[in-house]
């Protein structure tokens, strides 16, 4: 370092990227890492690439080359910014996940296990059918994240040959909700009679609303929508008995304060404890 | 003799524009048909048709817009991002308890304000309207971020807001019926008044209709309000139908949008944009993504179908053109 | 014998003939004329030669042999060249690339050899006299730079058909003898020219046959030994006009309407001009090119920016000038450039007329379009314009119907103030009759009438005063009594030799 | 005299060239003073201006295939997701065990074939350019989904592929290596070649081209493939740099692309799109985000920043040219 304020004893500078800020959860990551760091009295820079990954590498770029103390990737795929990570460790800047996965030369991830909660909400969803129905799967494979949550029910479903995938459709991001309700709509159109379609599997919160507001507007109430996040409109919609029946509620305050807590052990010298670390999740129901 | 001519000719023009719009057209009754076959019961049904209009509603309102300014031959690229803040901004009001009509009468005036911002730029200092409202889009965007933080607004919206995007009236949702309005005025502003006539000439030549003494830049410039206006109320209709309102939520509408223009162009033999086109382009985008789904045929097999009927279809309608 | 031969050649554009079973031959080192009134077929007919346009019937022989000219590229491989009526440059280039359109760039390595490109053609400006400025981008040069342009473009190839489509419908006469002196040049070079103008004078002095064309057929092929100005004019019209040699009858000027003194331009095309225009009067306006006429007018109309000077409509100073404002006191007009200033190609003959004047059509907002429909028929009918009906696209009119569109459009505004750019460009000689005349029953009724050609007898045929341009300014205010030609040109060259001494 | 005159013209055109440039030329020089005051020993340094050349590689070569199809007055709006393809393809080969060379050029070849049929489909039948690329960019997006299944390819990537993407040779990033070579190749290509000046004549006037016989349909095709090309190796060094292919990886390159050239468009006074306009265009893009970012200032800032920075650059060089 050159002489920056943020070398030394001096405060401390950490950076914060995501290319998903303007997705509910990870910005509610965002502000919990942000309102921690500064209860340490460390200055915290969010970075957001709106959606992409290039930019996000460049920025990671501009941010070792400032010499910032820590850099936190929160909700992204490490593969993708492998050699910034490289060279942030070959200048001492130590790298953490929140919600992102652990590579080599990152310092600590912490995160849900993504394939333990698909376990979870999957497996409510196979015993609320009775093990049996007609399936809708909402997914958005290019996120890595729901990526695994989806192979980890397409794993389990082998298991319950009484149930069939109607279709699996992939959400757009942006306007996840309205694109959601839109093809739901069209399914349920598709799938006229009572019992045609039993449930809706989404990958995130966002669908998994959209799927339950077209529901709702059909009165096709017997059918049945699961999320995973646990974002406050999901919470709350299953809180007012719509047909989000349940979710899992990340532990993002928990995640966040694992980096927090990790990070100033490295700051003052120390080890992290491992280098993935879990916060643990939990199934939100309706009554 | 010479009256025999005129006619025969007048006839032959007719004809001429019926067999130009050929193909397009006669791609979307294909298109109809094939989804009625195959799903007869889903697909073909009066529930269904109802659907899509609501399905299209909004795209169609944002395109009419997008019409406006494809009419004087600029673009503007800002109408996703306002889209976006028009959300935001009337679902954060609703839910601080301001009177429905309020909440969506706000955003609307705010959109036509920033087109006339947009219009004023670009006319005043005859600056690309690609690149400008590009980066307006940007600070649009920037802004939507600052006054959300970045997160979406749901909580304590009254259901009364909410009601508009989900109600119907005899059986026809509201935003269908808004769509509807939305079209028929703006056909009739375009091509029965004298406003409209005199977009298209500023479309056809500026430089000609600015020697014919018409007010280019103040006519460029109500083109632009009025095109944000429509994607700020398009923004708020969203809000209401999904009851909350997300910082990039209308972002998606933007491609769509010029998709639906430029459909809607092929369907005249001049080629220029007009609101009848554009309706019909949104809905030849509505239908198929629709059937395709009602048919259950996987996400990227309907992007590639999409696109390659689009394509088909385009190519269609120039053949129908020249023979 | 022959070089080129159309043998029955037809073309319809929908239920429209433009040609009916046309014959014609045509010898190397023969200036064959094509002449006949607005939308005769003389353009359609050099279109399909040149292959933009495929026949609906008939054949074309080269050197005897039948050949099919699908696109321009196989035209320019058989040695046919055209100047299409309406100049066909890329004006974001300068006028070197310009030359190189057509051709094989002189290259070096990968790369073009600029060098050579300028060596090439200042040889081929010298070899043939002219004096183009090469460097200028063409949206910078004048109309008659980029007439020469194109006429310098088609001898870099080794032609054996130059086709002229009006060339000298923005040349000045100078210019024009320039243009003459090429192609009696070319002649003797063994090239076959074919020619289309409708100033019949410089047909008569040039042509070695004359074909006349009307409503798409072939009338009469005349010998240039038998052709006179009023035979030709028989063929045309089929024996319905005559030239009217008319006198001026004097009349009575009025109040000023028009005032313009000492008015500059900020990119100084424009430096001193000064005059005033009165009811009942037409005031000609003349000047070799680049003087400076065209940008004069755009200054008043606020489409150039004015420097100094004052502007004023009716004794009342315009501190703004602007189309908006000029057209609302009752002033109009009527451009030099058709395509660019005053048509939409692709709208309807009533859209492009009834522009100006929208206001008029309105109830509550709402265009009455059967109003606009008769107002614009009338118009049509008024002008003769050759045309479908009033919903045809101006852009599939003939070259002169355009031009009468632009003017019946100027006149459905009713003005108080003509300002006419070169408003005869590319009409027939009883259009152009016509637009006199009505020009003059106009003036009659108080108005007044600003009359900018670059035909010089057409100036001193119309004018009651002549005010001179050169080099931007005003170098001359003359009564048009006993004025003769040499008069002005005297003039002219006295001031450009003045300038030029300075 | 004459003479004189000519020269005084020429002399003058290059005075108002030199102006026109003004603008948008010393408001990057502005930024650049700026952002070196406010942070001296990070953005003002050596390193920095490297790694700000390797950051806007990628973005000016997908930007240069843009400007070549814009030069003929098209669009193309599927480089973005040609670029994903490309991305996709070759790290798939790469990790497939095939030769680097080839994992590099197979992907552009592919780029070059989607560009041709581009172009056949566009000049053949006369179809707008814009809503063809669209539904072709629909098309490519759903088959790279279906070619990757949806997920990101990072598996067994050998270490010799991410090396071009991420070494540097004396110091000099070879990304930034390759950018100089595209943008000097196709700067001689456009300015120097026929080829080019063919493509600006049939910008500059198309029926006048025509009519002069310039085989348009071929120069506009060829026009399409290279950008296509472009974007396919845009998308090759990406996966190569990130160690990763992302089936909507490129997706993001595209609007900015058009930013660049539209940006470059400005610079010179005719107007057209050129290459070194579009280098311009991405620098100033590329400066703005880096030393935004090396500023700390919040994201939603940043693109206000950007976007009112972008206009009032357009502005201040439309000013420039007036006087
Ligand atoms: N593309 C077209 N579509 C329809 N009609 C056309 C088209 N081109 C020409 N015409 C018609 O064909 C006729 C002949 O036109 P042409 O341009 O050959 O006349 P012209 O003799 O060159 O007249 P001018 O002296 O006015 O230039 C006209 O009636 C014109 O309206
Ligand atoms: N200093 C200059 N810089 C750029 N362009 C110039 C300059 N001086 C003259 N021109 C060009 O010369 C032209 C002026 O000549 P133009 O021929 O239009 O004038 P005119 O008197 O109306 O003559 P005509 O109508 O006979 O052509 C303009 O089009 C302008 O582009
Ligand atoms: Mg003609
Ligand atoms: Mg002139």
């Amino acid at each position: 370092g050159d002489g920056d304020v943020s070398d030394g004893e001096g405060e401390k500078n950490v950076a914060i990227l995501t290319p998903f800020l303007s997705s509910v959860t990870t910005k509610q990551m965002v502000d919990t890492l942000e309102q921690q760091a500064g209860d340490k009295g460390w200055s915290t820079n969010v970075i957001d690439t709106n959606g992409d990954v290039g930019a996000l590498a460049s920025r990671m770029e501009d941010v070792i080359s400032s010499n910032v103390d820590a850099i936190i990737l929160v909700s992204t795929d490490p593969n993708q910014v492998k050699s910034q990570i490289d060279s942030a460790e070959e200048k001492g800047i130590p790298v953490f996940g929140s919600d992102a996965s652990y590579i080599e030369g990152m310092t600590l991830n912490a995160t849900s296990d993504n394939a333990e909660m698909s376990k979870l909400i999957s497996n409510y969803l196979i015993e609320q059918i009775g093990e049996e129905g007609n399936l809708i799967v909402f997914t958005h494979r290019p996120h890595p994240g729901v990526l695994k949550r989806t192979e980890v029910l397409d794993e389990l479903l082998k298991d319950y040959p009484d149930i069939n995938v109607i279709t699996e459709q992939e959400i757009q991001v942006p306007g996840p909700i309205e694109n959601s309700r839109q093809q739901m709509e069209n399914l349920l159109l598709a799938n006229k009679e009572t019992d045609s379609i039993t449930a809706v599997w989404a990958g995130w919160d966002e669908p998994a609303i959209g799927a339950a507001q077209a529901i709702q507007a059909a009165n096709r109430e017997d059918i049945i929508v699961t999320g995973i996040d646990g974002n406050s409109q999901a919470i709350e919609m299953i809180e007012n008995g719509s047909p989000i029946k349940a979710t899992v509620k990340q532990n993002f305050d928990g995640m966040a304060e694992i980096v927090i807590e990790q990070m100033e052990n490295v700051f003052d010298g120390g080890e992290v404890e491992d280098t993935e670390m879990y916060a643990p999740a939990e199934l939100i129901e309706g009554k | 003799m010479e009256q025999t001519e005129k006619t025969l000719l007048g006839r032959d023009i007719f004809n001429k524009n019926m067999l130009s719009s050929y193909g397009t057209i006669v791609a979307g009754i294909l298109i109809v048909i094939i989804f009625s076959i195959l799903s007869p019961s889903s697909f073909a049904t009066f529930d269904n048709f109802i659907n899509i209009t609501r399905q299209i509603s909004l795209l169609v309102i944002i395109a009419v817009g997008a019409t406006l300014v494809m009419t004087v031959k600029e673009f503007d690229l800002s109408i996703g991002a306002m889209a976006s803040l028009g959300g935001v901004i009337s679902a954060k009001l609703a839910a601080d308890g301001m009177p429905i009509t309020l909440a969506i009468l706000i955003p609307i005036i705010i959109g036509f304000l920033v087109g006339l911002v947009n219009g004023y730029i670009i006319t005043k200092f005859n600056v690309l309207s690609f690149v400008t409202t590009l980066a307006m889009g940007t600070v649009i965007g920037g802004f939507t971020f600052w006054f959300t933080g970045g997160s979406t607004i749901f909580e304590n919206i009254p259901s009364e807001f909410k009601w508009i995007g989900q109600t119907s009236v005899i059986g026809i949702p509201l935003l269908s019926i808004v769509m509807i309005l939305v079209v028929a005025f703006f056909w009739y502003f375009m091509t029965q008044m004298v406003v409209g006539r005199r977009l298209y000439a500023i479309g056809g030549n500026e430089k000609a209709s600015k020697v014919s003494g018409i007010p280019i830049k103040r006519y460029k410039t109500l083109a632009f309000a009025l095109c944000s206006m429509l994607a700020a109320l398009t923004g708020a209709l969203l809000a209401s139908r999904l009851g909350s309102a997300h910082p990039t939520g209308g972002d998606g509408y933007f491609l769509n949008a010029y998709a639906a223009v430029f459909l809607g162009m092929t369907i005249v033999r001049s080629g220029v944009s007009n609101v009848f086109g554009t309706l019909f382009g949104a809905a030849v985008l509505g239908v198929l993504a629709n059937g395709l789904t009602i048919l259950e045929i996987p996400t990227f097999m309907q992007n590639v179908i999409t696109g390659i009927i689009i394509i088909v279809a385009l190519i269609l309608q120039k053949i129908g053109r020249e023979n | 014998m022959n070089l080129l031969k159309f043998e029955g050649i037809s073309k319809e554009f929908g239920s429209v003939k433009a040609l009916n079973n046309i014959t014609l031959e045509i010898k190397s080192g023969e200036v064959h004329a094509l002449i006949g009134e607005n939308g005769a077929g003389k353009s359609t007919l050099i279109k399909i030669l040149t292959g933009v346009y495929t026949p609906s019937e008939g054949q074309i022989h080269w050197d005897g042999n039948p050949v099919k000219i699908e696109n321009p590229k196989e035209a320019k491989n058989l040695g046919i060249d055209v100047i299409h009526q309406d100049r066909q440059l890329i004006s974001s280039f300068s006028g070197l690339e310009n030359l190189y359109l057509n051709t094989i760039y002189p290259k070096k390595f990968l790369g073009v050899d600029w060098n050579a490109m300028k060596k090439e053609s200042s040889i081929l400006l010298d070899k043939w006299g002219m004096d183009i400025p090469l460097h200028k981008q063409v949206s910078e040069m004048t109309p008659s730079e980029r007439t020469m342009l194109e006429i310098a473009r088609s001898m870099m190839s080794n032609s054996k058909v130059l086709i002229l489509d009006e060339p000298t419908a923005s040349l000045t006469d100078k210019e024009s003898e320039l243009l003459f002196h090429f192609i009696k040049r070319l002649r003797s070079e063994g090239v076959a020219i074919i020619y289309i103008s409708h100033r019949l004078e410089e047909v008569i002095d040039l042509a070695d046959n004359v074909t006349v064309l009307m409503n798409g057929n072939l009338v009469k092929t005349l010998h240039q030994s038998v052709i006179t100005q009023e035979l030709l004019i028989h063929y045309m019209t089929d024996g319905q006009t005559t030239i009217n040699k008319k006198e001026k009858n004097q009349r009575h000027l009025g109040e000023v309407l028009l005032s313009v003194s000492n008015l500059s331009t900020v990119d100084k095309t424009v430096k001193d001009v000064t005059f005033d225009l009165h009811e009942r009067e037409i005031l000609g306006v003349y000047g070799l090119a680049g003087a400076g006429r065209t940008e004069t007018v755009e200054a008043m109309f606020g489409l150039r920016k004015k420097e100094a000077g004052t502007i004023r409509f009716f004794n009342k100073e315009v501190l703004k000038p602007s189309p908006v404002h000029a057209i609302q006191n009752g002033i109009v007009l009527i451009p030099e450039n058709r395509h660019e200033d005053a048509l939409i190609m692709e709208n309807s003959i009533a859209e492009n007329m009834s522009l100006p004047i929208l206001n008029t059509l309105t109830k509550f907002g709402k265009l009455q379009k059967n109003k606009e429909t008769q107002i614009v028929e009338r118009e049509m009918k008024k002008f003769q314009v050759k045309a479908v009906n009033s919903s045809q696209p101006v852009g599939e009119l003939s070259g002169g119907n355009q031009q009468k569109i632009v003017f019946a459009k100027a006149l459905l505004s009713n003005p108080s103030v003509y300002i006419c750019d070169e408003p005869t460009q590319a009409v027939d000689i009883m259009t152009r009759q016509q637009i006199h005349q009505f020009l003059e029953t106009q003036v009659e009724d108080k108005k007044g009438v600003l009359y900018i050609s670059s035909d010089l007898h057409e100036v001193l045929e119309i004018s009651d005063r002549i005010i001179v341009f050169s080099e931007g300014k005003t170098v001359a205010n003359i009564k048009n009594e006993n004025l003769k030609p040499d008069n002005i040109l005297d003039i002219c060259y006295k001031f450009q030799k003045e300038v030029v001494m300075e």
